[in-house]
């Protein structure tokens, strides 16, 4: 029987070598399987498979209360895990008509750009790690390791917190958490400069980089990409922007944007993406009210009213978006997520063909997928 | 037992091996170091200056029999030698990269972690050595062994001091050019035999990798030929007398340093073992001690480029003597530490490259070679003819 | 020239890059070095899950079955009876399968008697997958060697060397901010 | 437009177009024409009578969001495919299909994408557990007398069966 994830020589041609990368290639970045046919080192043909992570989360939601899907939620995407709870969240309160204290709001928000940047952190590190550079990879995991610890202090893990639920978030914030956060932004200030030295200004890098992978405006639009990758290709469409959720409305930042739309243009973005961070959280401070409630008024037993409600969030790597659809019960009838790097990854053909191998290493650490999120 | 152990009921509790990494003592380290060092420079007087002197002295090399006694002792010193470095350079790497990355490297084994790759050689050495079933037996066998010998061959041609050298050629120049062209043959080959697509991959790129790069290499080395006037090693360095290489052969010092990165196949120029791209490339199947000789004669090669480097460009031994004989062995002495100190720096920075940079890709790679190397080593060829010119005219 | 202007900035680039690199080389490490020095767990993080137990040593539980109810991998088994005595229910038996644990805390948001807490204690692995099925015994004696422990009803409790549970000072807890804030002022009125 | 049987509402701040099946696509086409170029979503759903298909689009320059669903029968779930107007609904499309087993017409390529190929069921469906196994007392719910495009005397859009 032939095996239906691998492609079929073309007859005739010897010169084509298929070559299975993945699903434990150490540069797909979890399990990701892609089908190349080589001619030399230029890719003639790309077909991903995905799956292989796959825990069927939507089937299992449907047999979880409301309360309880908080916590799977958050291990969609585990790098950014805490981003992952909130387009749910948001629906579910929309569903309920729970009013959220603006305290509340902006400590989420707070979290929301932390995770942004612990994101970011990892995908500079296995990026570059991809690129061949080792040492950005375990810079940026300690910088990430402070986040990391500031979390654990408030929300009580690391990686998956659990921290956000309906109508505000779980508990009150450690006495230190504020002061916290403006060392750990002051920290990271003075270590962006060296992340530029050694990533955006190199030019072995640029070498790679530069013209490389190229995404056009009109085709970032069509394939439904989103995040970072539409952004770096002109698309200025952010769902902070597009549909305000949480503080964002009372906040100032800018969407970075880039016009290229190749692998440094992406690079470059999630590099600003990180400064706009620094200056969200720092305006959030600012405004957050020292004491006040932390958590609105959400009944015991979360009982949303009939009906469907679709909500998006920006997380680290795009459009995350949860339908939930009610039917009045403790249990949701249907939540679906709509995740960014699922989408992202159809990318794969229209980016790999005609790239060298070595670029389609590159093109995919700029995509930037999480495989716990593209398989769910 | 069916219920989870309470934590005082652990059977294995944490405890430590030798030194405690915990509590640092720098002076220890230090200390750890430097008799490493130490240790490769008895290595390197014992190889190079001890028997070569006592076996010259005495006239044994004249007669047949001495001079296969004479062969094989220095077989045996030179491979030890090449085993000391490879162990202290990994375990210097290592520490190296553990620095600069804001974590400690290897600590368990000796102060400091000193010991590390000796245990991990063990390791290797016990390890079974696997081959896959659709390996072309013999040239998957034979490969690391070219790689290494090739490494080893290098190192027969280096002269640390005045007259401490094991084999003096009147080629060295066109020797290492030969014995490292060897070295490219093994990995070619280990990668084609090995039935992998990956190693497939890794053979093609480290092939045309270090065939394009053997080529600027060699005019690099022509140029210091031209201008020293001998191909010998001993009269190249005691051609800088005055005046080191580096300051008029600026231009091919430059290529011989792209070229050897390249040579080294490090980072930003390690693309046949990118293991990000290609898993392994050339070594993917291999495993055991096969993977330890690979891995040795990488480690070997970056002891020995930064060695003709600065045998070629740093004036060798050259170095304040207080007044010694330079033909005395206490001056033997000192001129090979000066050898191994400056070797050291060089090691020191081409790992520091090694940790900065990411990597190019194979077109790049090619254009490098080609469009940048070749025509800079040729200009550095016609500066040293010109050079070479007013020397003869003054 | 513009070739030469560009290569001078590419070498200038390189020696940035590796100035940032080299700059590192005299910060101290950020190694842990865990299993010979234990890092500090917040008694907030959630790790082992605990049973305590009052000073008198009964049961804080009263077999509600609310952590029961709201774990979503369905790890915590609970029988009990009716208490003999008084009203209300007596634990018999309490599991926790701590290898499908997912981790949540979900139970312990749900205990209406800060019974089931998180401790600091973080030291999970096992030989056996079978050996992290935890049963009331293991959690009540977690519960009694922890110094530390949280719950979102209580906050977080000590323990005193005499054996006296005692509540944490403000700025230990979550959410402590709002207390310190009042004495502040209150000292400043004062 | 007048022509096309659906019916529209507004729910918090999105249309919501219930559509029949046979003008889904002709409703996507001219919503695609209207400015809805951005693909946010494409659901697939069991509502215990029949199976669902819901498409969430967005205009990136207007910032207009539009919701459309349209109800296909167990028997026959068929649904002409949207791949030729939004790619980037290729993959939701093979989702749908894989999870919850909507066959999209004129999919390019309408294989499994998260479970492996000799899988034979589609474990979003009402009819199995989380297990995968079939509900032994499980059945289908009647079709709705009024269908969600239909303009209804009494119950709201978007009613659960």
């Amino acid at each position: 029987m032939r095996n239906p994830t691998t492609i079929e020589p073309v007859p005739g041609r010897t010169d084509e070598m298929i070559i299975n990368m993945g699903p434990q290639h150490p540069a797909t970045h979890g399990v990701l399987k892609v089908v190349i046919g080589l001619d030399g080192e230029r890719i003639t043909r790309a077909v991903p498979h995905i799956g292989f992570l796959h825990r069927n989360h939507e089937k299992i939601e449907e047999a979880r209360t409301y309360t309880q899907i908080i916590s799977y939620t958050d291990r969609m995407d585990y790098v950014s895990g805490l981003q992952n709870e909130l387009p749910f969240i948001l629906a579910v309160e929309d569903l309920l008509g729970v009013e959220v204290p603006p305290r509340a709001k902006l400590i989420r928000t707070i979290f929301f750009e932390l995770f942004r940047i612990a994101s970011h952190l990892v995908w500079l590190g296995t990026g570059m790690l991809d690129l061949g550079a080792i040492t950005p990879f375990l810079y940026t995991f300690r910088d990430r390791e402070k986040i990391l610890e500031i979390t654990e202090k408030t929300a009580g893990a690391r990686m998956l917190p659990n921290y956000f639920t309906f109508g505000g978030v779980r508990r009150d914030v450690h006495p230190d958490f504020f002061k916290d956060v403006a060392a750990f932004l002051d920290f990271f200030e003075t270590r962006l400069p060296d992340y530029y030295a050694l990533v955006l200004d190199s030019p072995v890098f640029q070498a790679r980089a530069v013209g490389v992978g190229v995404l056009s405006k009109e085709r970032a639009i069509a394939r439904g990409a989103s995040g970072p990758v539409i952004r770096a290709s002109g698309v200025p469409y952010d769902v902070r922007k597009a549909e305000p959720y949480d503080a964002y409305p009372e906040l100032e930042f800018e969407i970075p944007t880039r016009e290229e739309g190749d692998v440094y243009a992406r690079f470059w973005v999630r590099f600003r993406e990180m400064e706009e961070s620094v200056k969200i959280i720092r305006q959030a401070l600012e405004k957050v009210p020292k004491t006040g409630p932390y958590k609105g008024k959400v009944p015991p037993r979360v009982k949303p009213k009939p009906g469907a409600r679709y909500r998006a969030v920006e997380i680290a790597r795009g459009h995350l978006g949860a339908y939930v659809v009610s039917d009045g019960s403790e249990y949701p009838a249907r939540i679906k997520h709509r995740s960014p790097s699922f989408a992202n990854l159809q990318l794969i053909p229209d980016l790999f063909v005609g790239a060298r191998f070595a670029d389609a290493i590159a093109i995919l650490s700029s995509l930037d997928p999480v495989f716990g999120e593209v398989d769910r | 037992m069916s219920r989870m152990p309470l934590p005082t009921e652990r059977l294995v509790q944490p405890r430590l091996v030798g030194y405690d990494p915990t509590r640092p003592k720098p002076w220890l380290e230090r200390i750890a170091y430097a008799l490493f060092f130490s240790a490769l420079w008895v290595m390197v007087v014992l190889a190079y200056g001890v028997v070569p002197t006592v076996f010259r002295h005495y006239g044994w090399l004249k007669s047949p029999l001495g001079f296969a006694a004479y062969a094989v002792i220095e077989a045996v010193l030179a491979f030890l030698l090449a085993a000391v470095v490879a162990l202290i350079l990994i375990v210097v790497l290592r520490k190296y990269l553990g620095k600069v990355q804001e974590r400690v490297g290897p600590m368990h084994y000796g102060p400091a972690g000193v010991f590390q790759t000796v245990f991990d050689a063990l390791k290797l050495l016990g390890k079974e050595d696997f081959a896959p079933r659709r390996v072309d037996w013999l040239i998957f066998r034979l490969a690391p062994a070219i790689v290494f010998v090739s490494a080893f061959l290098l190192m027969v041609a280096i002269p640390v001091a005045p007259g401490w050298l094991i084999a003096d050629l009147d080629v060295g120049l066109l020797y290492i050019v030969a014995v490292s062209t060897l070295g490219a043959y093994g990995v070619v080959l280990g990668g084609l035999s090995q039935g992998n697509k990956w190693g497939l991959l890794g053979a093609f790129r480290a092939g045309a990798q270090l065939v394009s790069y053997e080529v600027p290499l060699a005019i690099a080395l022509l140029s210091v030929g031209v201008y020293a006037g001998s191909l010998r090693f001993v009269d190249i360095v005691e051609h800088q007398y005055g005046l080191w290489h580096v300051v008029p052969l600026f231009l091919s010092f430059i290529v011989y340093l792209v070229a050897s990165i390249a040579e080294l196949k490090a980072t930003p120029f390690d693309l046949p073992e990118a293991e990000s791209e290609i898993v392994a490339g050339y070594n993917t199947e291999y495993s055991g001690m096969s993977f330890a000789f690979f891995f040795l004669a990488e480690f070997v090669e970056l002891f020995l480029l930064p060695g003709f480097m600065v045998l070629l460009f740093f004036g060798g031994w050259h170095g304040p003597l207080f007044g010694l004989d330079p033909t005395s062995f206490a001056a033997g002495l000192l001129q090979s530490f000066y050898f191994l100190v400056k070797v050291a720096v060089w090691v020191w920075i081409f790992l520091w490259i090694r940790a900065t940079l990411p990597r190019f890709r194979d077109d790049q790679l090619m254009d490098l070679a080609w469009k940048g190397l070749l025509p800079l080593s040729l200009v550095g060829l016609l500066v040293a003819a010109l050079f070479r010119m007013f020397l003869e005219v003054l | 020239m513009s070739l030469f202007a560009e290569v001078w900035d590419a070498v200038k680039a390189v020696a940035a890059g590796l100035e940032t690199v080299h700059r590192r080389v005299k910060q101290p490490p950020a190694t842990e070095f865990y299993p010979y020095k234990k890092p500090e767990i917040p008694p907030v993080s959630v790790q082992f899950l605990a049973l305590i137990q009052n000073e008198d040593g009964t049961d804080r539980c009263v077999a509600c079955l609310q952590c029961e109810r709201v774990c979503p991998s369905q790890v915590i088994t609970i029988e009990r009876k009716r208490n003999p005595e008084g009203k209300g229910f007596v634990l018999e038996r309490f599991d926790l399968d701590f290898a499908n644990c997912m981790h949540c805390a979900n139970c312990v948001e749900a205990c209406p008697v800060s019974a089931i807490v998180t401790v600091g204690e973080f030291e999970h692995a096992v030989y056996d997958i079978n050996f992290l099925k935890a049963d009331k015994a293991f959690l009540d004696h977690i519960g009694h060697e922890a110094k530390i422990w949280y719950s979102p009803k209580f906050g977080v409790e000590m323990r005193t060397p005499e054996g006296k549970i005692v509540k944490a000072p403000p700025e230990m807890q979550p959410g402590g901010l709002a207390e310190l804030l009042k004495e502040a002022e209150g000292g400043e009125g004062a | 437009m007048t022509e096309l049987r659906y019916k529209k509402t507004t729910e918090f701040d999105e249309e919501v177009y219930a559509v029949h099946p046979e003008d889904y696509r002709a409703l996507l086409e001219a919503l695609k024409a209207e400015g809805f170029d951005y693909p946010r979503s494409l659901t697939g759903m069991d509502t215990g009578y029949g199976l669902r298909v819901v498409v969430h689009l967005y205009g990136i320059e207007s910032g207009k969001k539009a919701t459309v669903f349209t109800d296909v029968p167990y028997d026959d779930p068929v649904v002409p495919s949207v791949t030729d107007l939004w790619p980037g609904l290729e993959w939701f499309e093979r989702e749908a299909f894989d999870l919850v087993g909507i066959r999209f017409a004129g999919h390019p390529d309408l294989r499994r994408i998260l479970l492996e190929e000799d899988w034979t069921i589609h474990p979003l469906q009402k009819r199995y557990d989380t297990g995968g196994y079939p509900l032994p007392d499980w059945q289908p719910a009647p079709w709705p007398e009024t269908p969600p495009w239909e303009e209804p005397q009494a119950s709201e859009e978007g009613g659960e069966a």
